[in-house]
């Protein structure tokens, strides 16, 4: 069925004269614009945005969407991401009036529901990080990462220690580095041993009085909870640092196990991947943080707290960092967790993360049949296999297994990460898939492996493109459309 | 509950094929002193029935824009949002994709980012745009810290006092550990005096940020402004007001080098805060220093025109530390829904919207003025926002306004202890008439 | 991307133990089954429906929607079926809590905003047929015919006149017959002339006392308004006749003509045609009638009535037929319709028929270049091609063009409708339709026509499947699935 | 504005391509006697904005069911409707859809039908079900039709008067001018006595109707009057309920002939009465002469297995006055939305959904016959729907009800002028404890 409509560019659509929205007539006395606006602030004529009528803006959309692949529509294991179902009663709750019209600057008293809604997601984050306070600011795991740092270095300051290094492994994900260095830290890389866990000896050398922080992702980006968690954050601790937990691969220890238990002070989650909330083509997302009580007067502000059966956001916190963004957080997320959790109680926590679990142990034992797992027969939630035999024998990349993969309507695991894995294909199943789509993708893949690898070095061959050159994208960038001159 | 497909017979098959006589034995790798051998202490297990009737009832404890007339504004307003945008961004293929790591697979995401980034581009007269940011604050936040990527020598910010609270907040501590200071230029008259400005720049000046229309509604000296701080060879940082780019110059036209916005008046619900939209577009000279995704056009092995990430290379993934910013999940879907709202528009409606609410703004302005002892705060024009001084507390009459269903506007005076007695009001499209005069009758029975 | 997922049957898909939708606990006492129901009337075990995760269920029907072209991604000139743009605004307010949750039977004055709207659209409904009394209960347009009929028929024997027939021009649609039989007349087909109109002498020869309605669609289904009505309905009612008109076509002459003014006695409106009212592949539409007011004691009950400012559903009706469903009609795509008039006001109504009809001349100008249109240079909102000539020359039949145009995704025309027309294909493009795609559609039948028969015979190509046998499916009916035995 | 894309200068473009001068001239083969030379006496057009707000308005002057506790029955019932139903119903591609005539550009309405078709049979344990007539009503009379085209030589309609009132004046208006005598059976009692069927059947009779469970709520005596019923060669007709379906024996199960039920239960809103869902089911020896559309599967010309519309024969386009009905739009989209609901539930929710009801229905039965002067009025078994008999008049207790925010059922009396001090309540999965005692409260208040 190609093409679909109006799948040009909405510029290259535009029509002079066509109108979608339109807006009343002004049903107050109105003044000539000079008289109001000084002339020279005043644009001569409006941004020229495309002009477009309301069916061509739909089809344009629409067409536009079916050439994504999507949760709803495939199987997708990107490792990491957490792809796991997006509930629909989520959206009918987050749409209702009282929840989405609200201002987030509208009197404490006129929002009651809302704030006890928020209180309640700050409870039950500290009770699941074994942790004891909680800031749902964060608008994502990133900014969760900034503001977790920006807490240490404050708490430091406050100590009058200075403390200005931030340890981190080599498997991690690059927003941990990236965040740190916002947060004015200087960077270290610890390195992992063959088995991917932590190198205790090269830990041990980097580790001294100036280490502020160690983040660890655990379980880590291979897939394997770190055995040495104990013996790590004593380490850390010991040197008066703090351990702060990337909290992205929490769908594997949910009810399982708690950072706080094994020895964390901070963490953030990532409620777009853990609880739910939906992935939205990139986002929104919300990464809420828990720390130790040692470390809450540092939180931002304002922080949901309740008198007696009141509830009221809290400015009044003199420690604070202050805060990493305008209003309260991505609440739409928070709403979408909060209503996961609810719908799953402790019961339901705990079958979620057994599962996720399974569900990644039995594809690894299918997958295995194929490719190496250089890490070992079990694993978490997620697991990392390698593509090097294939690329070594017959010049079959990580990449070129992951095109074909959505000539098959799956969308390809994450390639290339973590780097400490070669020709790395890194797939997390989650708990929502059936056992039958976990064998078919295996089947797949033998399947692919067998293909011839010219074939394969060209795959995709049944979406609308195929292999996009992306240097040619680096080097010459065109990042917007312009009317031809 | 829990959306899992295995049944308990599947578990047995899958261990049989794992070979693990349990589920306990998948875990064991967990040392037993970090165990959790307890059930969460959460609530119990809702079903879809219960859940509905429990936000039920939160619901009926807020009194959300459509049941209590809402005149709130600083950074998010009641606008009118199309049916159009919705029918957008709530397609399965848009709200449950993830970032468009494999192109193939993503075309629809891709182009409708590349499309999102000209708008921006078109709306704000610049260059370049990325493909969305977290929302308006931090959006400041890493303007500047491109800016220090681009002037690296220069340490010195300076910010007006009529931008945003919170967007100066947010600035002041992301910057804590950066060897950058922040001054904050007093505005007592309502705006940034270029006097004033000129008088604070030195060459040490990396940027200057000034918000237009201002936190008070105020409309900045904008232009001029962003002239003596290019002079002196700062980087101009602008925060807009997308709607009121309707009527007003755009800042691409007077020389902005860094602009940033908050998009959540681009079609997207105030949901208490977030998630909303962070908009930024720069000069095609700092293209390689922007943070956050870039889509870039190209083409396929078959010549066929697509769409690519592109410029990762500055990104946070294969940067790390040197990355231009930690931003990995961003606001992708809010983007979506300001394309398909700017497009809605086109350039008609948006200059009808900013007109509407210009016009009932001054309309309301005038009725509230003409109530003895309330007068405008500030001479300068404005757009949808202005700032009125009142005989009492400002928090206190809003609090009376409130009770007879009106959200009636900001006390200034929460974040500007000077101005206690001041009320920031904004007017969007959707406020009528019957409404306007409902509140200057409420505001007369005080 | 094929195959897409969760495609197979739900049946096949079915895996003992699943659950999507989950009942809270009973929050009241409850007593043993057997004390609340006698054994012989309960059921040993639940309808063996099947069992389908959530995550299945959504995978499946969304994937199926893929597979269906529709007005919201292609251009669909099905000839008498208006696929106009369905406005997204009315499916927001059709949504609203407060239209959507009332019952049928709620006290009046519990939803007087919906009686105040329905009761509004009954007097629109009036104003654009040019007829006094409407009635807005049947469910469709072909309910809408028997409706009238009943009427037509309970008018009559309150008048002590025997008339046993109903007049339909052979170009009719077959819904017309159909209900004629229904309403217990005696059907007789009037021929049409040479030019596609009513044929005078055939009518007059078969008009007599025992007419009781003349049934005509105007413009008939060929497209071109019957410039002999005057002349028409002048005849039948001179006879003591009524004169029915099929309002498929309305979306021609909206305020540009009104049946009332053109001597139609009785008419049905298709709001899912005319007035956007979504199609829902194959329904609801909504068939409201408007009636002299001589025949409006006859009209179904209950008639929404306005007392002073209060509205109410009249039920004190002695001559009414009494009703042809239960409740008031199909209140939410009447709903729609109401919303899409107040939408478009008198002008936009007029911009709306004018565009209907210039577009459709367009569109015939650009199609005569290919294929014959036997019935002259000008029609109203549609007209009808003939692929005789290729048929003839080439044997490529109507239905190979309509497959082969799937392939450039554009939905096929009605085919071989009207029967008076030969390898008919009636196309008509609407109002909301922009010249560039009328012309690519144009373009692309240029293109297809000068394709090799052999590969269109064999069309479409890009879609999932290509001509069904249609001759198996109705001489082995397989209408459910059932499990292997 | 009427959503037209032509601008005024395409329209001078393609009318020179027409070779019209002008608009107008499109219109000349209209007599001008019958033109209507002004504009349609309709209210002006509204914006999006203004619509918005009308409904708003419109809105604020109803009482919905969730404001205004719903006991409502009679054939719509307010169960509750999973999220996943509203997603599958909204998809454009289904929603924007026509009929299905191009079997390759509909694969996915048809294998959806043929679904419906198949989950209905399994609901009811008939061997063929139609892809949906309008509603409950229409569809007794199309099965009355249907058994016309069966039993061409038999003219006698039986039906209980505990069928739906409604569903009884839709049957008469329906057969008035066809050969048809329509004989209603009294049932004082409640329900239908087999012995009142015995003595009413006779060789022409064509066919019984029977609604289980009835108007009243009552179990009717189903399995012995259809066991009577096709003893005298009559067709068993039963108009069921869905829902009830879920702990009762399926009419299937007891030999019924014809099928039919209101689908508003099945995932649909109230929405004061349509558009809802007919389903009609009937056993393999009617297939050819069923009402409405029929989807059936087959292969294409590569063997792949599809769907297409089938047995179109039977249909009004090609047979005209011979068709069965007369049906063209039928209900598609609300079949979807059943079949999505039936999924959704499964065997388990549905047995669940049906129990929940019986368990409440009993409970609010019991507190409300405490109340002194308040019974039962009928001794017959019930499921979700009772009929009680209290000391005042039905309508007038109702009013009083209403006032405190109970919709607290249906006065009976209004069909029943024997039972004006009789209320028929309903009761489903959504009502609470809490709303049942406030109903009780209410009661004893009045
Ligand atoms: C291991 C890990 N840490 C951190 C992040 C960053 O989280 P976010 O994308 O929410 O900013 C990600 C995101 O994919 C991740 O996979
Ligand atoms: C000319 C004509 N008349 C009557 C009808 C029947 O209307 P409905 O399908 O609404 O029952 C149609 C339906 O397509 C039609 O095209």
């Amino acid at each position: 069925m190609l093409p679909s409509q109006s799948t040009d560019l909405l510029f290259e659509m535009s029509h002079a004269g066509r109108r979608c929205h339109r807006l009343p007539k002004c049903d107050v006395p109105t003044k000539p614009l000079t008289s109001l606006l000084p002339k020279e602030a005043v644009a001569d004529s409006p941004p020229e945005l495309p002009e477009i009528g309301e069916i061509d803006l739909i089809r344009h959309f629409v067409n536009l969407s079916k050439r994504n692949m999507s949760i709803d529509t495939n199987f997708d294991p990107l490792g990491s991401c957490t792809m796991k179902y997006n509930p629909k009663r989520h959206e009918r709750l987050a749409s209702l009036p009282g929840m989405a019209n609200l201002h987030p600057l509208q009197a404490d008293a006129s929002c009651q529901g809302m704030l006890a809604m928020l209180y309640s997601m700050q409870e039950i984050l500290a009770e699941i990080a074994g942790l004891e306070s909680v800031s749902l600011q964060p608008a994502a795991g990133a900014q969760g990462e900034l503001t977790a740092l920006l807490v240490a270095a404050a708490y430091y300051r406050d100590l009058g220690q200075k403390r200005t290094r931030v340890l981190i492994p080599d498997s991690a994900h690059g927003t941990n580095p990236a965040s740190a260095a916002i947060a004015g830290f200087d960077t270290v890389s610890v390195k992992s041993n063959a088995h991917g866990f932590v190198d205790m000896a090269d830990l041990q050398a980097k580790l001294d009085d100036r280490t502020a922080v160690f983040m660890i992702t655990n379980p880590n980006t291979i897939g394997l909870f770190e055995k040495q968690i104990g013996e790590i954050t004593q380490r850390i601790h010991d040197k008066g640092g703090l351990v702060y937990l990337d909290g992205a691969n929490m769908n594997a220890i949910v009810g399982v196990t708690r950072p706080g238990d094994f020895g964390a002070d901070m963490m953030h989650y990532n409620v777009h991947k853990t609880f739910t909330g939906p992935h939205g083509a990139g986002g929104p997302g919300s990464g809420p943080i828990a720390v130790r009580k040692v470390l809450e007067p540092y939180l931002p502000c304002p922080a949901v707290a309740k008198r007696g059966n009141e509830y009221y956001l809290d400015y009044d916190r003199p420690k604070s960092i202050g805060r990493v963004r305008s209003f309260t957080g991505n609440v739409g997320i928070l709403l979408r967790g909060y209503a996961y959790i609810r719908t799953l109680g402790p019961e339901g926590l705990k079958e979620m993360t057994e599962n996720a679990v399974l569900n990644a142990n039995y594809l690894l034992a299918r997958v295995k049949e194929t490719f190496d797992v250089p890490h070992g027969d079990r694993c978490m939630h997620e697991f990392v296999a390698s593509a090097r035999k294939m690329k070594r024998e017959r010049g079959i990349s990580a990449m070129d297994i992951a095109k074909r993969l959505l000539d098959f309507g799956y969308h390809a695991p994450t390639v290339y990460f973590p780097l400490v894995v070669p020709e790395a294909l890194m797939i997390e199943p989650t708990e929502t898939e059936s056992k039958l789509t976990l064998d078919e993708f295996a089947d797949t893949l033998i399947k692919i492996q067998g293909e011839d690898p010219e074939f394969l070095r060209k795959a995709p061959h049944t979406l609308s493109i195929s292999r996009p050159d992306e240097i040619k994208a680096a080097k010459e960038p065109i990042l917007r459309w312009r009317a031809a001159v | 509950m829990s959306y899992v497909l295995n049944t308990p017979a599947d578990v047995q098959e899958m261990l049989r094929k794992v070979g693990a006589a349990s589920l306990e034995e998948l875990f064991q790798n967990i040392p037993e002193s970090n165990r959790l051998r307890r059930l969460l202490n959460v609530p119990p297990s809702l079903t879809e029935i219960e859940l509905q009737q429990h936000f039920g009832e939160l619901c009926n404890k807020n009194q959300p824009a459509d049941q209590t007339v809402c005149f709130l504004g600083g950074g998010s307003y009641d606008h009118f949002i199309p049916a159009v945008v919705d029918v957008v961004s709530s397609r399965s293929e848009f709200y449950t994709a993830y970032t468009p790591y494999q192109a193939e697979a993503s075309q629809g995401s891709l182009q409708a980012f590349f499309e999102y980034q000209t708008l921006v581009c078109q709306l704000t007269g610049m260059d370049v745009a990325n493909a969305s940011l977290y929302e308006g604050a931090s959006a400041v936040a890493e303007a500047v810290l491109m800016s220090l990527s681009i002037h690296a020598k220069r340490s010195k910010v300076l910010v007006a006092e009529s931008v945003h609270p919170e967007y100066r907040q947010t600035l002041a501590t992301y910057l804590a550990n950066l060897p950058v200071q922040i001054t904050t230029l007093p505005t007592p008259g309502g705006t940034l005096s270029p006097e004033d400005l000129k008088k604070a720049l030195d060459d040490q000046t990396l940027c200057v940020i000034v918000q237009h229309p201002n936190f008070f509604g105020c409309l900045e000296d904008a232009e001029n402004l962003v002239k003596i701080t290019k002079e002196n060879g700062a980087l101009a940082i602008i925060s807009f007001d997308p709607i009121s780019l309707g009527v007003l110059k755009r800042p691409g036209q007077y020389g902005a080098d860094i602009v940033v916005a908050e998009g959540q008046t681009l079609g997207n619900p105030m949901a208490f805060g977030g998630p909303i939209l962070g908009i930024m577009a720069c000069r095609e000279e700092y293209v390689r220093k922007i943070p956050g995704r870039l889509v870039g056009q190209t083409v396929d092995r078959n010549g066929k025109r697509c769409w690519v990430l592109t410029l990762q290379t500055r990104e946070q993934h294969i940067r790390r530390e040197k990355a231009t910013s930690n931003i990995c999940t961003n606001q992708g879907l809010f983007a979506l829904r300001a394309a398909a709202y700017l497009t809605a528009l086109g350039p008609a409606g948006l200059k009808e919207t900013a007109e509407l609410c210009l016009h009932k703004a001054h309309y309301l302005a005038e009725q509230l003025t003409a109530i003895p002892g309330v007068s405008l705060k500030f001479p300068q024009p404005f757009v949808k926002e202005f700032t009125i001084q009142i005989p009492g507390d400002g928090a206190a009459t809003l609090a009376k306004l409130l009770a007879s269903r009106y959200h009636g506007g900001l006390a200034t005076g929460r974040w500007y202890p000077s101005l206690k007695n001041c009320i920031t009001i904004a007017v969007t499209e959707k406020r009528t008439k019957a409404e306007m005069d409902g509140l200057v009758e409420a505001f007369r029975g005080i």
